[in-house]
């Protein structure tokens, strides 16, 4: 039975919400969680490739030969990623630089053609958007949760206000790369107790 | 038990503790029993169709077996009634029938062996001394293509405070020159050689045979390492030795070739070592078959429950958990180990001290052997971490501080790998 | 000769491409579970990561720069790295069968691996020269490879240790990898 | 058949040397109290506080996680306290409770419990939680800035940084036999020399570690830094002063030499021992810090499984007879 | 081979399309962008230099011609008087190319002040030149046209400690600003003229 489109969208959020669910993606997630701003900001970026390049290859999935499809996802993906970054340079230009290469690498996120492989190839350009919009949220809704951990503990600050009395020595190893890796495998166990429902 | 030394670097050191209060040349003979008890494997758990039931009338000396088929088979040590046949199942799970015979009042003796095998010859040997008290393994260098170029006269015993071998050459030393001759005559090897330990080496000079003098401490007495400090090489890890022309037969089983051939009689009584709770032993002779319990009433030795049976010695033996089993014809020890002594095996994880490996006289690494066998990964285990070369010491087990059942570990992969083989060839 | 020896040494060990830049981490958590894997998806590295170097370098500013393209950087170097990847693959097939028989599978997980389109990046980036972009990138690819070798080492252990039920797979990887890239601090300050 | 009496089935062998996990946790301690009693006696109460939070920590730590984790009580072997103990023993005796706290924590649990307990850590868990410390709260882990508030008559200027700022001259500023009778700064447990390798001595008779592991560490120390001070024997100090400063001795004998992250074959030891001693030698003459103990053990720990795969042929394995 | 060319045009339409597509927004943002990057690398250090100046630097600014290229001048504004440019050099480093920002007065042509802007020189050592200000302190109230040296170089500026690399590409190119500023004063103070205030 097809699903509708409101469980195409809400499967991204927890049923195979990504890093969790579907290890793909780990590069940024590690890398841009430092902080709440660049977690949100990356999850923002990345769910408007995620939306624009599922809508687009739906609509043209009948149009694009199979044998160079991958091909031709690449190009739709790498444009919306430019366009990400050429809009994010012109309009939140601090951010762009502090999620650096994290931005262009978009365009090699296993999510993406993942998608666009799995979902958007054979699926109508609503249901895309829903997947699109769902795994992208799920993505937002994950590197915020652990950019919260990171910059709390990791630098003291929430969005980067103190949470914290003055006296308080931050635990920078969160926000260097061993605590990514440590605080993402943690939060992967706290995901796999918490079961797929 | 041996404690470690409180300074130890290196190895463990295991000597053969030589006992001078033991009485060497008094040995106690146990009365005939009232039950003797045999094992023949059955791999099929059959129950009927069986050569022998219960109530048959067996003679001393008769031959046993289940089917017609069958290769394996025992020589009855008494003269009297089948009074059971019920399934046993023994270590790993193998399977057995046990076949229990009361005793009759008058012995008799079965002619067949007596009639037909004046001669030692290879087909009288095959057809009737499978089972020889002091070494079961006599069949395979008899029955190798093409035959055995090199055989080794086993003079010392695999274990430690068991020295029921070297009694043998000590004391039967012209049984044990015949019964070189005999097996000369049988498989036609060109090298006979007798290992033996220091002390008794001028004496295995009279024998007629080259005499190879084996430092015993524990593990130089294990076949493995016997036959590398004699020929120089090792048997390869998955191979047997009868697949490279060599033989190693125990003192005691040459002893009984001797005697089978001379008097007409195959044997059917074993000499033991028995080791009592304080580690002193004492040597007796009692039918094959004999149970546990019968050898210690006669020995006056006390067992509780909670105390450890063993057949065979502290490193290699196997553990009964009950008095009312039997000795088998290549039982050469029992061991009675006090409760407070027991060494209980733990569940924890290798720490990987590395005690194994440099105790290992296999340079087998145990640490990673240990990790994969308790993940089931028997073939990686046999392909990476030389499972097969395990010469079956249990001095990994010996040593280790995290008290981790290393070498049962060891014998169920092998079991299990074997059983994996199997079932490959007969679904090839 | 010591200004490449630095930058190899920066590139291998202090800025280690996995541990330190956090690139490459699906296929290092994908193949790191068997050694054999491991070095396999190593060598396909090293050998595509100077390939895709040289040639984004080229694209780079024989193409890009001199017409005033760069923002179509991103689309230019997907597109020639996806391209060369697969010409790789269709000439070791029929070239050199044994070597394929060895990366083949790997091959086509590195067009989509951050690994190989970072290095190219960050030689944009730090504007190497082409000697420079060729040692960067070979040398990023063996601080690649070396750390998934020795990942590997790890996790084979980690496979065959008591890892409580939801801890066990990717999640205790991530930590063991969290606590390599820890080890990994040893070379910081030394290039 | 059987009657009632029913005796104990277990595997051979039935015979055990005695050995233990608990025997050789708590003979480590043993052999680290010569070095932790001149710590107690130099810094007073703050040290026993350091020490005592940090092994009851460490053991309460173990516990919660047997509970979580469904498994059967761990800390009688020991091995928790000895964590603990070597933890902080390395530790400044100025460490506030809280990063005692935090440390064991990501000893113990992070750095071992996770990986599923004893013998199943890849690296050294007290030394992870020193790492993650050091880039934490790297005033508090720096000696010089949390002994400021110490003057016990000789040179209070930790050693390492010393000759870190301002090259070998500094070395003339400490004498040998202060060193090693633990006339300087630095952790607990770890500026009493002498104390430190009579119970490394100890140990290895008694076979609780790999001597190898120890010995090349300290030969691959000196011959590193004998290299180095050949080359510019104004900026690096001398061996000797390596090998008596710092955390060397006590890596050399109670951490590089922790079981579960270390070779155990005996070329793979050596290697282990001498990288280890190479990269600590470099880290301080041309890395980020000051002493390079700590993660020069712990890059070898990762390398560890590697290394190990080099290791003699087994008996029997591979001869082919025709 | 037909279909081969199938599939290369549909990759080629594809391409095409979607740098058409980008051409589009990189038109649209190009000026923000700079205006961007202006603000957030160049920003921070001509703020610093032109500090007190009643306008701001970075939208009163003017391009010259200087041979092939263009250059970005900033007008620094003082008691009422526009009489203050900021312009960006660039000198060897030790680790790539140095971006220096040099203020001068046009009346006297002293230097106002200077600021390193990008650079890639090793974090603690070389990175210095740009956070602590002891090396371009020591330029300000110079005349620019003078011939700056290292103390190690016999010349008059103290480099700091450990990085005298980084200092003489400093210097290196504060000298070249000073022929930049002599080769098109005159087109400067033309210009200046328009921010009279
Ligand atoms: C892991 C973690 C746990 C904390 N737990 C506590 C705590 O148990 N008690 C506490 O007072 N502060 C805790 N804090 C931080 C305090 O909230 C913070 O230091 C406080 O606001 C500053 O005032 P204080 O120094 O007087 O506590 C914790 C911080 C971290 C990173
Ligand atoms: C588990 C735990 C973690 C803590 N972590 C931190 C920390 O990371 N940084 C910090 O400054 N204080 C930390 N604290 C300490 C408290 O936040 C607080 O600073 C302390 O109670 C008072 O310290 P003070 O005496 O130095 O003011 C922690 C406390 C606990 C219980
Ligand atoms: C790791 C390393 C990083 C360095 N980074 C810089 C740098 O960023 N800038 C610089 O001018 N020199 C740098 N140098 C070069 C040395 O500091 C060199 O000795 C210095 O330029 C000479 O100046 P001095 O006489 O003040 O030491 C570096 C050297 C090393 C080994
Ligand atoms: C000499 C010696 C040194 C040890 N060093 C450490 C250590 O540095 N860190 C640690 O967590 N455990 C250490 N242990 C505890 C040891 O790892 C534990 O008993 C098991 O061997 C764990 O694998 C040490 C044990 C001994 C005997
Ligand atoms: S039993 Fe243990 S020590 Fe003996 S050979 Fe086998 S593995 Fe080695
Ligand atoms: S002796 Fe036991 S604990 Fe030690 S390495 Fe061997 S198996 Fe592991
Ligand atoms: S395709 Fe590559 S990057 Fe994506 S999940 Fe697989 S290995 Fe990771
Ligand atoms: S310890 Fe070994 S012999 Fe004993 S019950 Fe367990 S598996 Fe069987
Ligand atoms: S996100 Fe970087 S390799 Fe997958």
């Amino acid at each position: 039975m097809a699903k509708t489109v409101v469980q195409e969208f809400t499967k991204g959020l927890w049923a195979e919400i990504p890093p969790f669910r579907i290890v793909l993606g780990l590069c940024p997630t590690l890398a841009v969680t430092k902080s709440v701003e660049n977690g949100i900001g990356m999850g923002i970026a990345l769910t408007f490739v995620l939306v624009c390049s599922n809508v687009v290859i739906s609509l043209l999935r009948n149009i694009i030969p199979k044998q160079v499809r991958i091909a031709c996802f690449i190009v739709v993906i790498a444009t919306f990623v430019t366009v990400v970054e050429l809009v994010m340079q012109a309009y939140t230009y601090p951010l762009f630089l502090k999620l650096g290469i994290f931005i262009p690498l978009i365009v090699v996120n296993c999510i993406l053609l993942g998608r666009a492989e799995a979902f958007a190839a054979k699926n109508g350009v609503i249901s895309s958007f829903a997947d699109g919009l769902g795994i992208g949220i799920g993505f937002t809704l994950s590197l915020t949760a652990l950019s919260i951990i990171r910059e709390v503990l990791g630098s003291g600050t929430f969005y980067n206000i103190p949470v914290f009395g003055p006296s308080f020595k931050p635990f920078s190893f969160m926000i260097q790369a061993p605590g990514a890796f440590v605080c993402l495998g943690l939060m992967l166990c706290v995901m796999n107790m918490l079961g797929k429902k | 038990m041996i404690k470690r030394p409180f300074f130890s670097l290196g190895k463990p050191k295991l000597k053969y503790p030589v006992d001078d209060t033991q009485e060497q040349d008094v040995i106690r003979v146990i009365p005939l029993p009232d039950r003797v008890t045999f094992f023949l494997e059955d791999p099929y758990e059959r129950n009927e169709g069986f050569l022998i039931k219960p109530g048959d009338k067996i003679k001393t000396g008769q031959k046993l077996k289940l089917t017609e088929d069958d290769k394996d088979y025992v020589i009855s040590s008494v003269t009297g009634t089948i009074a059971d046949i019920s399934q046993y199942r023994g270590y790993l799970g193998k399977t057995y029938a046990a076949i229990s015979i009361d005793t009759g009042d008058e012995e008799q003796w079965d002619d067949k062996f007596k009639e037909g095998c004046q001669k030692p010859t290879l087909e009288n040997s095959l057809e009737f001394l499978g089972c020889l008290p002091g070494d079961t393994g006599f069949i395979p260098i008899l029955d190798t293509h093409p035959p055995l170029n090199t055989i080794i006269i086993n003079g010392l015993d695999k274990d430690i405070l068991v020295s029921t071998n070297q009694l043998i050459v000590q004391t039967e030393t012209d049984s044990l020159k015949t019964g070189i001759e005999y097996l000369r005559e049988i498989t036609g090897a060109g090298e006979i050689m007798i290992a033996v330990s220091p002390e008794l080496a001028s004496q295995a000079g009279e024998i007629d045979v080259d005499v190879k003098v084996i430092e015993p401490s524990y593990p130089n007495t294990l076949p493995e390492i016997i036959m590398k400090s004699i020929l120089g090489k090792t048997p390869p890890a998955d191979e047997t030795w009868e697949q490279i022309g060599v033989g190693l037969i125990n003192a005691e089983a040459v002893v009984a070739i001797s005697n089978a051939f001379t008097k007409g009689q195959i044997p059917v009584s074993k000499l033991l070592t028995v080791i009592n709770k304080d580690n002193t032993t004492v040597h007796v002779r009692a039918r094959v078959g004999t149970h546990v319990k019968e050898i210690l009433a006669a020995l006056d030795i006390e067992t509780y429950h909670g105390d450890q049976l063993v057949l065979g010695g502290p490193m290699t033996g196997h553990a009964l958990y009950s008095e009312d089993l039997p000795i088998l014809a290549d039982t050469d020890a029992i061991m009675v180990h006090d409760k407070d002594n027991v060494v209980l095996p733990s569940d924890c994880h290798c720490i990987n001290c590395g005690e194994c490996v440099r105790a290992c006289p296999a340079r087998i690494p145990v640490n990673m052997l240990i990790r994969v066998l308790e993940n089931d990964l028997y073939e990686e285990a046999a392909k990476e971490y030389d499972l097969l070369s395990c010469i079956e010491c249990g001095l990994c087990s010996y040593v280790c501080p995290a008290r981790i059942p290393i070498f049962h570990y060891i014998m169920l992969g092998k079991y299990e790998l074997a059983r994996i083989e199997t079932v490959e060839e007969s679904n090839a | 000769m010591s200004d490449y020896t630095l930058l190899a040494v920066s590139c291998i060990f202090v800025n280690n491409i996995l541990l330190m830049q956090y690139l490459g981490n699906c296929p290092f958590l994908g193949v790191s579970k068997r050694m054999e894997t491991a070095i396999g998806m190593g060598m396909a590295v090293v050998f595509v990561l100077v390939l895709a170097g040289a040639i984004t370098w080229i694209t780079e500013n024989l193409v890009l720069k001199p017409f005033g393209f760069e923002y179509l950087r991103t689309l230019a170097f997907i597109l020639v790295i996806a391209a060369l990847v697969q010409f790789v693959e269709m000439f070791l097939k029929k070239s050199i069968p044994a070597l394929y028989a060895g990366l083949g599978i790997f091959l086509p997980l590195i067009t989509t691996n951050c690994a190989v389109m970072g290095v190219c990046l960050i030689n944009i980036k730090e504007e190497y020269t082409f000697v420079q972009t060729l040692v960067s990138s070979f040398t990023y690819a063996i601080g690649f490879g070396l750390a998934l070798v020795l990942f590997a080492g790890v996790r084979e252990r980690i496979l065959l240790a008591r890892v409580p039920k939801p801890l066990q797979d990717t999640s205790i990887g991530l930590v063991g990898a969290g606590m390599m890239s820890l080890a990994f601090f040893a070379f910081k300050g030394m290039a | 058949m059987p009657d009632e009496k029913l005796f104990i089935g277990s595997h051979a062998p039935y015979w055990h040397n005695g050995s233990s996990i608990s025997a050789k946790s708590y003979d480590t301690m043993l052999a680290a109290l010569p070095a932790v009693v001149l710590g107690i006696s130099q810094y007073g109460a703050p040290a026993l506080g350091v020490l005592a939070l940090s092994v009851s920590c460490a053991m309460i730590w173990e516990l919660i996680m047997n509970v979580a984790m469904k498994r059967p009580a761990s800390i009688g072997d020991g091995n928790a306290a000895v964590i603990g103990l070597l933890f902080a023993m390395l530790m400044p005796a100025t460490a506030p409770w809280w990063a005692v706290v935090v440390g064991t924590f990501v000893a113990v649990v992070i750095g071992k419990q996770i990986f599923g307990g004893i013998g199943c850590n890849p690296l050294n868990p007290a030394l992870v939680a020193i790492a993650i410390l050091m880039l934490s709260w790297e005033s508090m882990m720096d000696f010089n800035d949390a002994l400021v508030n110490y003057d016990f008559g000789f040179n209070m200027i930790y050693p390492l940084a010393a000759i870190k700022s301002f090259g070998a001259s500094a070395v003339s500023d400490y004498n040998t036999v202060g060193l090693l009778m633990g006339q300087q700064p630095g952790g607990i447990g770890t500026t009493f020399g002498l104390g430190l390798i009579i119970g490394g001595l100890y140990l290895i008779l008694r076979g609780h570690i790999r001597w190898e592991i120890s010995l090349s560490f300290l030969a691959s120390v000196f011959v590193t830094a004998l290299l180095f001070n050949l080359s510019d024997p104004d900026k690096y100090a001398n061996p000797v002063f390596h090998l008596l400063t710092g955390y060397t001795l006590i890596g050399a004998f109670f951490l590089a030499t922790e079981d579960s992250s270390s070779p155990v074959n005996f070329f793979p030891m050596l290697l282990y021992g001498a990288f280890a001693g190479i990269l600590t030698v470099l880290i301080r003459n041309i890395g980020a810090f000051v002493d390079g103990v700590v993660f020069a053990i712990l890059m070898m720990n990762v390398a560890n499984p590697l290394l190990d795969k080099i290791r003699p042929k087994a008996m029997g394995k591979g001869i082919k007879h025709a | 081979m037909r279909e081969m060319i199938r599939l290369l045009v549909v990759i080629a339409v594809f391409s095409a399309v979607s740098g058409g597509l980008l051409a589009v927004v990189q038109k649209g943002t190009k000026d923000r962008i700079e205006y961007q990057q202006l603000k957030f690398v160049k920003g921070p250090t001509i703020h610093h230099i032109l500090e007190g100046s009643s306008n701001d630097p970075l939208v009163d600014r003017f391009k010259l011609p200087d041979g092939k290229e263009e250059r970005n001048f900033f007008v620094g504004v003082f008691d009422g008087k526009a009489d203050v440019v900021a312009f960006e050099v660039f000198g060897k480093g030790f680790g790539g190319d140095i971006g220096v920002m040099v203020a001068v007065n046009v009346e006297n042509d002293e230097i106002v002040g200077i600021g390193v802007t990008t650079h890639s020189e090793t974090p603690g050592v070389g990175s210095r030149a740009k956070t602590d200000p002891s090396l371009s302190e020591q330029f300000k109230g110079l005349p620019i046209k003078e011939p700056f040296k290292v103390k190690a170089d016999g010349g008059q500026i103290d480099a700091i400690s450990g990085a005298t690399v980084t200092s003489r590409g400093v210097c290196g190119a504060v000298v070249g600003s000073g022929e930049i500023y002599m080769r098109l004063k005159k087109d400067i103070i033309e210009k200046l003229k328009a921010f009279k205030a």
